[in-house]
């Protein structure tokens, strides 16, 4: 997106607004993680406690749920356009 | 006074916009993850025959423990976040994080 | 959540912000509690009106589904923390 | 003047802030049942062969009764929720419901 | 939805609202169409490009998804009383 | 100055409260965009497993491979549509598009 054409105090408040939208992304990734995760991860509930294998799960599920989201955040930047005929 | 405004020293009586935006930005995090453990644990736990209205034993029991489980699940998690976090930028999104 | 640093004046407002998200909250636990009933119990479509054993389905999906959010509710605030190392 | 404000008795001419504020929550609510109700119905009469662009005879007469079934449904829950609420607090949520 | 008892100034404010609403439903339910037809129509990922194939999967997806909601959207004007019980 | 003024010649120095607007609108798009985006490819892509915390040789290729062929979808699809708005309203809504 190009914000060249916006005034300074245009350009400062679209700032604040990313910044913002930033940390709600932010958190709503975190809770979409956590529940992705859980479900594929969390199946036996005989018990309270979370097993070390669950436990190991959630993590590499984790690991991976933010490396692919990189991954893919990366191939996004490089493809740039989005919804053309939409968005143009 | 815009919506967007973060007097950062409001007299008392006056209201903080940056202090009011954190809050609602932490209720919504909290109702965001309550809407997801509810979700989630009647995936887990409740039966989709719907026989009869009321949670059987076994249901209740089993949503005891998946809340608790979550919990635990999500403070390991936030532990690997902040453990990641510490080290460099977190996850990517389109807005260049 | 502890609003006992805020100011009278924020006080109300954070009051009146909470009273219209639990309205807005609520009518969407209802119409995702709906979706999510229909879903399961609907699945006969060689006529459009509910029959006696679908409304029945219908009324104990809304039911357990209720008690359910009730019981995780109850449940969500003994642990009362959320995601630690986030909100803290 | 706050974005929150909610004079009650403003004159004719001025907005009321807290007339606004329901017709939009009104306008979200209808929009977020209109759009749960295009997701059931699809997934309950669309086939995702996806051999054709048109609906199929089939598929048409799937979705009217489809979307006739979700009203008496909802409806018929409406009803059930109207009768909980006059007993007491309807649903359990995070914000202390 | 009635808004006869709105003043000018409501009727004028509420249809600013609207249109900006219609413009965000209408990129909601265009990016929701493009993640439904892309989960249905394209399984193969040996290749980067879109075969023929998935292509016209897609195109019969996205022209079939539009001709569902209108449909939709009509039964659902004739209907019009929403959530009875709970918005009257 | 309400929140959802039009003014649309604001002097240079003020805001436009309207280019803002959009340019939200087209930041929320975005975003909807990607998170759908990272949801279709982890389902495609992402063995549920969880064996190891990397991403495999097969996966990364994998997410490679689906991310362009979003995109490719995508423009299809954006083509159609433009193509179908031009010859009448595009798709049903409940506000009455």
């Amino acid at each position: 997106m190009d914000f060249s054409q916006f005034n300074a105090a245009e350009q400062a408040h679209m700032s604040r607004v990313i910044e913002k939208k930033q940390m709600q992304d932010f958190l709503r990734m975190y809770s979409n993680l956590v529940e992705r995760c859980f479900t594929s991860c969390c199946n036996d509930f005989t018990s309270k406690a979370l097993s070390s294998k669950e436990e190991q799960c959630m993590l590499n599920c984790a690991d991976k749920f933010l490396k692919h989201s990189e991954r893919v955040g990366a191939r996004f930047a490089e493809q740039n356009a989005v919804g053309p005929g939409l968005s143009s | 006074m815009s919506m967007f405004g973060r007097g950062s020293s409001a007299p008392s009586g006056a209201v903080n916009n940056e202090r009011i935006e954190m809050a609602v930005q932490e209720l919504d995090m909290v109702t965001d993850v309550f809407n997801r453990l509810v979700s989630a644990c009647h995936n887990k736990c409740i039966s989709t025959r719907y026989a009869e209205g009321d949670l059987t034993k076994g249901e209740s029991v089993c949503i005891d423990r998946c809340v608790a489980k979550f919990f635990e699940a999500n403070k390991k998690v936030g532990e690997r976040l902040q453990s990641v976090s510490a080290n460099g930028a977190p996850g990517g999104g389109p807005l260049g994080m």
